[in-house]
């Protein structure tokens, strides 16, 4: 298969930041506003499909840098792991621990377990999407 | 006034809904199909819009935003797909 | 572009000194950062003529948002009659943005201006192919096309 | 705060996501593998004891009181679940050691198998209607993963069926939820039998409960929805098949354990008729089923039918002496057929086949592999002193106590049949003499057949444990089911005083 | 009063565009023709509707979120209608019998769909992919 | 509600008793989303009222949407996806392996 | 008590070591063990002579009431020695017999598991322990008959045994079962005191019934005798030891056992004694007409047996004394014939006895020891087997009823008797030698010693019955009969009936041995009425068995998904209705349409009509794009009634679903039309009834409100508790984080089974290109 549409491929290279921001942006809202870790996974696969419709296997796998398995596991991994602190409290699993943080610039922060967790989810939804996604192409390639 | 302009303006959007569906319904190839799909995306954010104004919960315009932002993807796939060749049976 | 994302990074700082993050903030950030790029640094290359884009850009959205509601109106009418009055046809265009970037830009306005819709670009970049509706006159279609790739062109460039 | 309700979940969890991290390196999913599921393997025996001073263990997660968070319960029902989960894992992953090709182990096994008993603990542990769903989920696209490894024909034909039954159970299943949300506006198990008992006339929720266990019944594989599982366990991985068959639909039987002592009531005789019939059908045409069958793990795939219809049996009586039967019943059974399925997967090593008209001559080459069979075999059939003597006598007493003829007629032909399969089995695989065209050919001894041994050896000795030493084992039963018999103790485990 | 008069129009002009999107797209004769009707149509729709949103809400954070979905339309709407159309193009969907013009045909290549931006040799026009 | 989401169970299942596998993924992809509205339908369904707390306020204003009931749908979309991408991949390679789109050509495990 | 039982199952365990230690001695080192247990189980007879019936006791599973309970008395110590007494001739005589066969350590194995299980069966107290041991004596023995296990015959023999005395075992459970409730103890020593209580309950019959039946099998009473004559497969000294002492006598000790609780009754008369006579005389019929010297004692055991069980039957003191005695007497000439026909199959090679003659000169002491047992075995004065013979005639004289016949009928056995042991006696070792297979000549004295120790033992107890019947036969006796028997037990009775009966027996019998060749030709149309018979009908009762289930299978395991689906709705939909018809007083109906809009009945008219589409489109990829029209619809659905999270997620979930759709079907085919349009309409109609069944459960969950939801806990606490404005993911990743982590859980899953399939099969390809 030939490169396609260069119209395709050149507004991809515009939009997959745009919307890599944006599911970044969706994950840290989610506690509060529409969005949170799966949506904003979602969109960031979405936009690595893109990438891929209008570039090709290798070119969406540089853009993730990371194999989407071990993104897979890893997300994983957080997920879980961010359940067990509590323990060292005497909690159940799963009890969220919030840190509140006073940066000077931008005030008042928290960071939490919940959003560790959510994290995670971000990560486990990108890589489980783009592991089907970048099989499938692979296979495709190879028939051709 | 604006309740009966937001009921008018549902109607006039089913009523869009309804055509695009047809010409979903009737194709009569592939891409007209999904063009037709397109524009039930954007009807979609139309109704979201609307939404909006008579819930006054902007909290859906983010659906819309998602909507905005993505719906075209399947678009692209389609076409991605045709020009692989699937035109064959591709009605 | 550059002037541009120097421009947000202004905004950014102001908005990190003055330790108030609102879109309001934001803005008046940006619009300070436009005025210290825009004419206290005119003398750098880089700078030299971001000036002029931001009010050829509003000039810009002003021609374009008219051109999309004629040529909205015209198709609303083709449509709504039972008649239809096109004479469609593929022409070739040939481009003088050479970027894809650029090309991206011009082929998407392009598409959304009237009786015009961007099919493809020739693989060496040289000839946008348009669908046109209207195509009782060829030149005058390519002259008006013209118009608004130079228009394009003076903001990017 | 008490961690061991939540160990044997979080254990596989955590070793399937790291085993997922490290895809790369084999000696790591090895090891994990084996690790992990130990200490799965002891925290459940932890759980088992501490369930077992103390009653019941409720955890609730993330610190939100019940009915609003997801609790984790663990009854001595579930312990014992999990315990039998924790063996059968274990012994699935040393037996995997020996006979996974590289090319499993590089497409996920272990993770996969991981991620399958953590599916399985959840289910056994959680006290929440939805998580239960959840967790069902989880295990059944671990096995439906599972079980297309390999890529065989057989498998896709085998997976499409499966997958589409268990599918259609998933979206029963959630419907049912649907529906009992919409009724009783809550999802804790426990909140949920507490408010259903104060109401009056619960018709809507005994339709409901058609609808649950319907979606149990095909988890469970019990007639008429069983169809799935002749179709496909035949066709993975022998260490697949096994864990399937020990552990798999056992979460369904265990489903219908929990929903209809604790939420639904068996004092509704439709409910409890459906149910024995249920049973009745169920042994009866999976050993049926077997006695059609000329392959040995098409043969063990049918007779796990007929064995879920006596756990269901132990249910539907709902006599005391009846749900110990049908507790029992589940303990001998999982291990047992594991077993079954790893000696059908050691003798295909050794003799590249699993038809019985292609093998034999093996109780001549390899006496102590004859003997590790019949152990098994034999309690299948249910003949003393091994387990299955003691869970089908205990069942069969209850039937007769209960005055349930047909029930006990059936029981105790199925178990005529049972064995007339398993010495089918002997006599073909073992006694017969080689026939001269014997199969494929074989796989190279190795010296990970000791680990094949060890596997089946100490299921084989649990087999024999369980029988001679029936009496701890049926105490355990005993409290189990005085603990099913009466579900205020669940209710006000999880709620506290509320109840 | 009178933002409220502008909104209702706003909106009702922009539903009605959507209207004549659907329109089009049912009574355009041609796949490229109905393109021409949802990328123009629909976006001038969503964008006047998103307009009488900012104003009835004055509010940042809903102007802001309705520019970027007016500004997310204007972007990927042509790009859906620029694959779809060289989809069509390229799978040989017909166009209208009437059409005056083809500088695209036997441009692409038929087995890559390489696009020429100069017509080839009289003897290698084969008829595009897919008939 | 209740018709549509019958209507959509209906459908669902009269695709999956069809002999054509792909027929079979499409029924599944309906069921999923039958089941996932059953959810909702059953939950009170209220209009323009999203389970979100308002920016200062420690609780909504009002009455709002059930939020469980959509969290519970949530995960079974997600859910649901993941179990379908496997589906259609799984009959994916079915038809590879089998070479025609009909189920009765896969009949061969059972018996 | 509990280690002499279970010790041959520990000796077992490590018989083949013993065996490789001992070498060709293995018999006599392991028959030690035999000996050791006949001395240990007579020392207890003084004790229970005096103390009357001795019971001990181990827990087991005490919570099932199943206990190692022994019982101790005479019935059960006269089977004990029996079996161990025996059991150390079969061993060691095997030692030698078996020398050369190369599984003989199995043998050994096999052999002590199966003595330890009949001395637990006959020692049990405890009626489940009794079961227990009951099964393992039909596995063991299953071992043994099978023990030529490559030869088919071998095979299909012990599979019959097998299987008719492991169902008549089953039913035994029942019977023990039932019995163990009815009497409120599973320990025989108190139930079988209740006997009036027993018989008068109206589980009664069944439970005789039960326990007969499996009393039936083992022992092999007609009809299901004919499994013993084919176990001649196994190797002879496990032919002798079944038949002379254990497995199938397990039925007769069964039936004497119960006989106290149960025995005595109008049912119990008729069931045992009419097929107790006719199993006799079926035996012995059969016997005469068979050819193969192991065949014949076979068919002459099912008589044996049959005597026994018409003995206990009647009930009667001497009949139950006859029955001991006929026991014991049996035990010794039957296990001295077996074990000989082992001799001459290891010394001249024969097996059948119209191919073989002479042997006297060649095998003198064979051919004494022959004749002692088989004049013990045609009744012949001074032996033991005359004395059973008369005591038979006795019993059968003083009937409770229909004396006469079944007088009658033991004497008309004891013809064909006498005529059994004048063929056993004299053929083979007299008359004319005919050439053998191998050279004949006498056995090893490993061998000879059980045939010529059990012989002489017969000409002993006949000439001095006081010495076994003090010590043995009459506490037996007076444990069947449940009060203590005293009968003088003597060789000479005087000239009276059965001493007639006798005589002409003889006389008689000796005639049909005379003419024995010509009776076999004109019975010859006996064969015909035999394959008939019950083996017939066992074999087809296996085929329709075997039938059934391949007719079960086609028609359930048919390998159609969609019938399995239909049936699995079907089920479904069944359920509900009739749950829905028989709660219907609590299920009601209520809807309100008018607060719905216009939109929102065309979206949710578009959304149904592109369902309708998704499902009768031609073309695969309009089928893709109308679900992703029916994804739309139930995103907009979705937002329209507050749910945004859900709406984006399902907005994003389509998309990604037709993408997927999108480079994974389109490869394949269009649809074929591949049903016909009745078909369709079928299936149709099963949609529509399924739907229809969800609306209607839909609805009445709709208008039945039990509880308020607990969701408010969430609205309110959302924020306050968990840090969040977005409840919705509050839940998700707080309240119910589980959840979310189960899911994604999946999510991985579902990826890693993608990819396995995928790159599974590149993997193939590559493989097949290279
Ligand atoms: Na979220
Ligand atoms: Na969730």
């Amino acid at each position: 298969m030939p490169m396609y549409s260069l119209i395709l491929r050149s507004a991809s290279h515009f939009l997959l930041p745009l919307l890599l921001l944006f599911s970044i942006f969706l994950l840290l809202r989610g506690h509060n506003e529409p969005g949170g870790g799966f949506i904003g996974g979602l969109v960031a696969s979405a936009a690595i499909a893109l990438y891929l419709f209008s570039m090709d296997v290798k070119a969406a796998r540089q853009v993730l840098h990371i194999d989407p398995r071990e993104l897979l596991g890893w997300g994983l991994t957080l997920a879980v792991l961010s359940g067990v602190p509590a323990v060292f409290w005497h909690q159940p699993f799963f009890t969220a621990q919030w840190l509140t943080l006073e940066l000077p610039a931008l005030g008042e922060v928290k960071l939490s377990t919940v959003l560790l967790f959510d994290i995670g989810v971000y990560m486990v939804v990108i890589g489980s999407v783009l592991t089907v996604l970048l099989a499938l192409a692979d296979a495709d390639d190879a028939r051709h | 006034m604006l309740e009966y302009t937001l009921m008018t303006a549902y109607a006039i959007l089913s009523l869009a809904l309804v055509l695009a569906f047809i010409r979903l319904v009737i194709g009569p190839s592939l891409p007209d199909r999904v063009v037709a799909l397109e524009l039930i995306a954007s009807l979609m954010i139309g109704f979201i819009a609307i939404y909006t104004l008579s819930s006054k919960a902007t909290a859906f315009l983010d659906v819309a935003m998602v909507l905005a932002l993505t719906a075209f993807l399947a678009a692209v796939g389609f076409a991605r797909l045709l020009e692989k060749g699937a035109h064959r049976d591709a009605d | 572009m550059i002037a541009l994302v120097w421009n947000i990074l202004l905004a950014f700082i102001w908005v990190a000194l003055s330790g108030s993050f609102t879109g309001v903030n934001l803005l008046i950030g940006f619009i300070l950062g436009y005025v210290l790029l825009g004419f206290a640094l005119r003398d750098k290359p880089e700078f030299a003529h971001y000036r002029d884009k931001v009010p050829r850009f509003i000039r810009f959205v002003g021609f374009f948002l008219k051109e999309l509601i004629v040529s909205n109106l015209r198709v609303a009418y083709d449509v709504l009659t039972p008649t239809h009055y096109m004479r469609p046809g593929v022409i070739a265009f040939v481009l003088d943005a050479r970027t894809d970037g650029e090309i991206t830009i011009l082929a998407n306005l392009i598409s959304l201006t009237p009786g015009t819709l961007s099919l493809d670009v020739s693989d060496d970049k040289k000839v946008l192919y348009i669908h046109v509706m209207y195509l009782d006159d060829e030149t005058a279609v390519q002259h008006q096309l013209k118009y608004l790739e130079s228009r394009v062109l003076e903001i990017l460039r | 705060m008490r961690p061991e309700v939540a160990l044997p979940i979080l254990i596989p969890l955590l070793a399937g996501a790291l085993s997922l991290a490290f895809w790369r390196s084999r000696a790591m999913q090895r090891g994990i593998g084996v690790v992990g599921t130990g200490v799965m393997m002891l925290s459940a025996w932890v759980l088992l004891y501490t369930t077992w001073q103390e009653g019941y263990l409720v955890m609730h997660m993330g610190n939100w009181p019940a009915p609003f968070g997801i609790v984790l319960v663990a009854d001595l029902l579930s312990a014992i679940m999990v315990v039998l989960a924790g063996i059968t894992g274990f012994a699935t992953a040393i037996y995997s050691l020996a006979t996974l090709g590289k090319r499993h182990e590089h497409f996920g096994y272990y993770p996969l198998m991981h991620l399958l008993l953590a599916g399985v603990n959840g289910a056994f542990l959680t006290g929440d209607i939805f998580n239960l769903y959840v967790w069902f989920e989880v295990m059944l696209v671990a096995s439906f993963a599972l079980l297309i490894l390999g890529g065989e024909r057989a498998q896709m034909e085998g997976a499409i069926k499966y997958v589409t039954l268990n599918l259609v159970s998933s979206a029963l299943f959630l419907s049912a939820i649907g529906l009992l949300y919409g009724l009783i506006g809550t999802l804790n198990m426990a909140d949920l039998a507490d408010k259903i008992a104060q109401l009056e006339d619960p018709g809507m929720v005994k339709v409901v409960a058609m609808l649950f266990l319907v979606a149990f019944g095909i988890k469970a594989a019990a007639f008429p929805f069983f169809f799935w599982l002749p179709a496909s366990y035949h066709t993975p991985q022998v260490a697949v098949s096994a864990l399937f068959a020990g552990l798999l639909t056992k979460v369904g039987v265990y489903a219908l354990f929990r929903v209809f002592t604790l939420i639904f009531s068996l004092e509704d005789p439709f409910t409890q008729n459906v149910l024995l019939w249920m049973a009745g059908l169920t042994m009866l045409t999976g050993v049926l089923g077997a006695a059609a069958q000329y392959e040995f793990r098409r043969i063990l795939s049918f007779h796990i039918i007929s064995q879920i219809g006596y756990m269901i049996l132990g249910l539907a009586l709902f006599t005391p002496l009846a749900l110990i039967g049908g507790v029992f019943y589940i303990m001998h059974h999982i291990i047992v057929k594991a077993n079954l399925f790893f000696i059908s997967g050691l003798i295909y090593r050794l003799k590249g086949s699993y038809e019985l008209r292609e093998l034999g001559g093996v109780y001549r080459s390899h006496p102590w592999l004859a003997l590790l069979f019949l152990i098994p075999a034999l309690s299948l059939a249910g003949l003393p002193p091994l387990s299955g003597f003691f869970a089908k006598f205990i069942l069969i007493r209850a039937g007769i106590e209960a005055q349930a003829w047909w029930l006990v007629g059936v029981a105790l032909l199925v178990g005529l049949l049972t064995l007339y399969s398993m010495v089918k089995i002997w006599s073909e695989v073992f006694w017969k003499a080689a026939p001269p065209s014997a199969g494929k050919t074989p796989e190279p001894r190795t010296r990970n057949d000791a680990l094949l041994y060890l596997s089946i050896g100490g299921l084989a000795l649990l087999t024999v444990l369980i029988g001679l030493g029936a009496q701890p084992v049926f105490v355990l039963a005993e409290q189990a089911a005085a603990q099913l018999l009466d579900p205020r103790g669940y209710i006000e485990a999880v709620l506290g005083g509320e109840a | 009063m009178l933002t409220e008069i502008l909104i209702s129009l706003l909106v009702l002009l922009g539903a009605l565009f959507m209207l004549v999107a659907a329109l089009g797209v049912l009574r355009m004769p041609d796949l490229t023709m109905r393109l021409h009707a949802t990328t123009k149509a629909g976006v001038l729709g969503v964008g006047l509707i998103m307009l009488g949103l900012v104003i009835y809400f004055m509010n940042l954070g809903v102007s802001a979120r309705a520019l970027a979905i007016v500004g997310f339309t204007m972007l990927t709407s042509p790009i859906a209608a620029h694959v779809m159309g060289r989809a069509g193009y390229v799978t040989g969907v017909p166009m209208w019998q009437h059409s005056i013009k083809d500088e695209l045909k036997g441009r692409y290549h038929p087995h890559t769909h390489e696009l020429a931006s100069h017509a080839p040799p009289a003897d290698a026009q084969a008829p595009h992919d897919g008939h | 509600m209740a018709f549509v989401v019958g209507g959509l169970y209906a459908a669902a299942i009269y695709m999956i008793l069809r002999r054509s596998i792909v027929k079979l993924v499409i029924g599944l992809v309906l069921l999923s989303n039958a089941a996932n509205l059953l959810i909702f339908t059953l939950a009170d369904m209220s209009r323009g009222a999203p389970p979100l707390v308002p920016l200062g306020a420690l609780q909504p204003a009002g009455a709002v949407a059930d939020p469980l009931a959509q969290a519970l749908i949530l995960t079974a979309i997600v859910i649901g996806f993941g179990v379908l991408a496997f589906a259609v991949v799984l009959i994916h390679r079915a038809y590879e392996v089998v070479g025609v789109d009909d189920m009765d050509k896969m009949k061969d495990t059972d018996t | 008590m509990l280690f002499a039982v279970l010790s041959g199952f520990l000796l077992a365990t490590v018989a083949p070591w013993l065996h490789r230690l001992f070498g060709r001695h293995s018999g006599w080192a392991l028959g030690a063990l035999p000996l050791g247990l006949f001395m240990y189980f007579g020392s207890f007879l003084p004790e229970i002579q005096q103390n009357g019936p001795l019971v001990i006791d181990y827990p087991w599973v005490p919570g099932l009431e199943i206990r190692l309970s022994f019982l101790v008395d005479g019935l059960s110590l006269l089977f004990a020695m029996l079996i161990s007494g025996i059991g150390f001739f079969i061993i060691s005589y095997a030692g030698r017999y078996l020398e050369s066969h190369r599984d003989l350590a199995r043998f050994y194995v096999l052999i002590l598991a199966f003595m330890a299980s009949m001395l637990g069966l006959v020692l049990s107290n405890n009626l489940i322990a009794l079961f227990v041991f009951w099964e393992l004596t039909s596995i063991t023995s299953y071992l043994l008959i099978g023990f030529n296990h490559e030869d088919e015959d071998a095979r299909k023999a012990a599979l019959q045994g097998l299987f008719v005395t492991v169902g008549g075992g089953l039913a035994l459970l029942a019977g023990l079962v039932m019995l163990g409730m009815v009497a409120g103890s599973y320990e025989l020593s108190e139930i079988l005191t209740q006997g009036e209580w027993l018989q008068a309950h109206p589980w009664y019959l069944p439970i005789v019934l039960l326990i007969v039946l499996g009393a039936f099998t083992k022992s092999a009473q007609v009809p299901f005798h004919f499994w013993l004559p084919n176990a001649m497969a196994a190797p002879t000294p496990v032919s002798a030891y079944l038949h002379s002492a254990t497995m199938v006598k397990a039925g007769v000790y069964l039936l004497a056992r119960c006989y106290p609780g149960l025995g005595g009754t109008q049912t119990w008369l008729f069931l045992l004694g009419v097929f107790g006579a006719i199993t006799m005389l079926t035996g012995i019929v059969m016997a005469v007409r068979s050819t193969g010297i192991k065949r014949v004692l076979a068919y002459s055991t099912v008589m044996a047996l049959g005597t026994m069980t018409m003995l206990i039957g009647l009930g009667t003191e001497k009949a139950i004394l006859a029955a001991m005695v006929f026991l014991l007497a049996h035990a010794l000439y039957k296990a001295a014939l077996f074990l000989l026909a082992g001799v001459l199959d290891h010394g001249a090679g024969c097996k059948d006895f119209l191919q073989t003659g002479g042997l006297r000169r060649a095998m003198p002491i064979s051919t004494l020891i022959a004749a002692l047992a088989a004049l013990s075995l045609a009744g012949v004065l001074p032996l033991f087997g005359f004395i059973a013979k008369e005591l038979l005639f006795e019993a059968t004289l003083q009937a409770p009823r229909w004396a006469w016949l079944f007088a009658f009928a033991a004497w008309s056995a004891a013809i064909l008797v006498v005529a059994v042991a004048a063929i056993v006696g004299i053929r083979p070792w007299y008359g004319a030698p005919v050439q053998t297979p191998i050279p004949a000549h006498e056995a090893p004295p490993a061998m000879l010693l059980g045939p010529a120790v059990l012989a002489l033992l017969g000409v002993f107890f006949g000439l001095f019955p006081w010495v076994i019947a003090y010590g043995l036969l009459e506490p037996a006796a007076s444990s069947v009969y449940g009060q203590p028997i005293s009968l003088p037990l003597a060789l000479w009775h005087g000239f009276n009936l059965p001493l007639l009966m006798s005589v002409l027996s003889l006389v008689l019998g000796l005639l049909v041995y005379r003419y024995w060749d010509q009776l076999r030709a004109q019975t010859a149309l006996l064969d015909q009425w035999v394959r008939f018979g019950p083996e017939r009908g066992y074999e087809a009762a296996m085929q329709a068995m075997v039938r059934v289930a391949h007719w079960q299978t086609a028609l359930l395991q048919n390998g159609y998904l969609r019938y399995y689906l239909m049936a699995t709705l079907l089920s479904t939909v069944v359920l509900l209705l009739a749950a829905l018809a028989l709660n219907a007083s609590a299920v009601q109906f209520y809807f309100d349409l008018s607060g719905v809009m216009l939109h929102e009945y065309v979206i949710l008219a578009v959304l149904l009509a592109a369902t309708v589409m998704a499902v009768t489109t031609r073309s695969r990829l309009g089928a893709v794009a109308s679900l992703g029209a029916v994804g739309f619809g139930v995103a907009l659905i979705y937002v329209l009634f507050s749910a945004p999270d859900v709406g984006i997620t399902q907005i994003l979930v389509e998309t990604l679903t037709v993408i997927l759709l999108v480079l994974v079907l389109f490869r394949l085919p269009r649809f074929l039309g591949l049903t016909s349009t009745a078909l369709r309409v079928r299936d149709a109609l099963i949609a529509l009834t399924v739907g229809g069944t969800i609306t209607l459960l839909m609805l009445s969950t709709i208008s039945t409100h039990y509880f308020d939801s607990i969701s408010s806990y969430f609205i309110e606490n959302s924020q306050p508790e968990g840090y969040g404005r977005n409840i919705v993911n509050v839940i998700l990743v707080d309240f119910r984080a589980l959840d979310t982590l189960g899911e994604i859980f999946v999510l991985a899953l579902a990826a890693v089974g993608v990819y396995a399939m995928i790159k599974l099969r590149a993997d193939r390809l590559k493989k097949g290109e290279s």
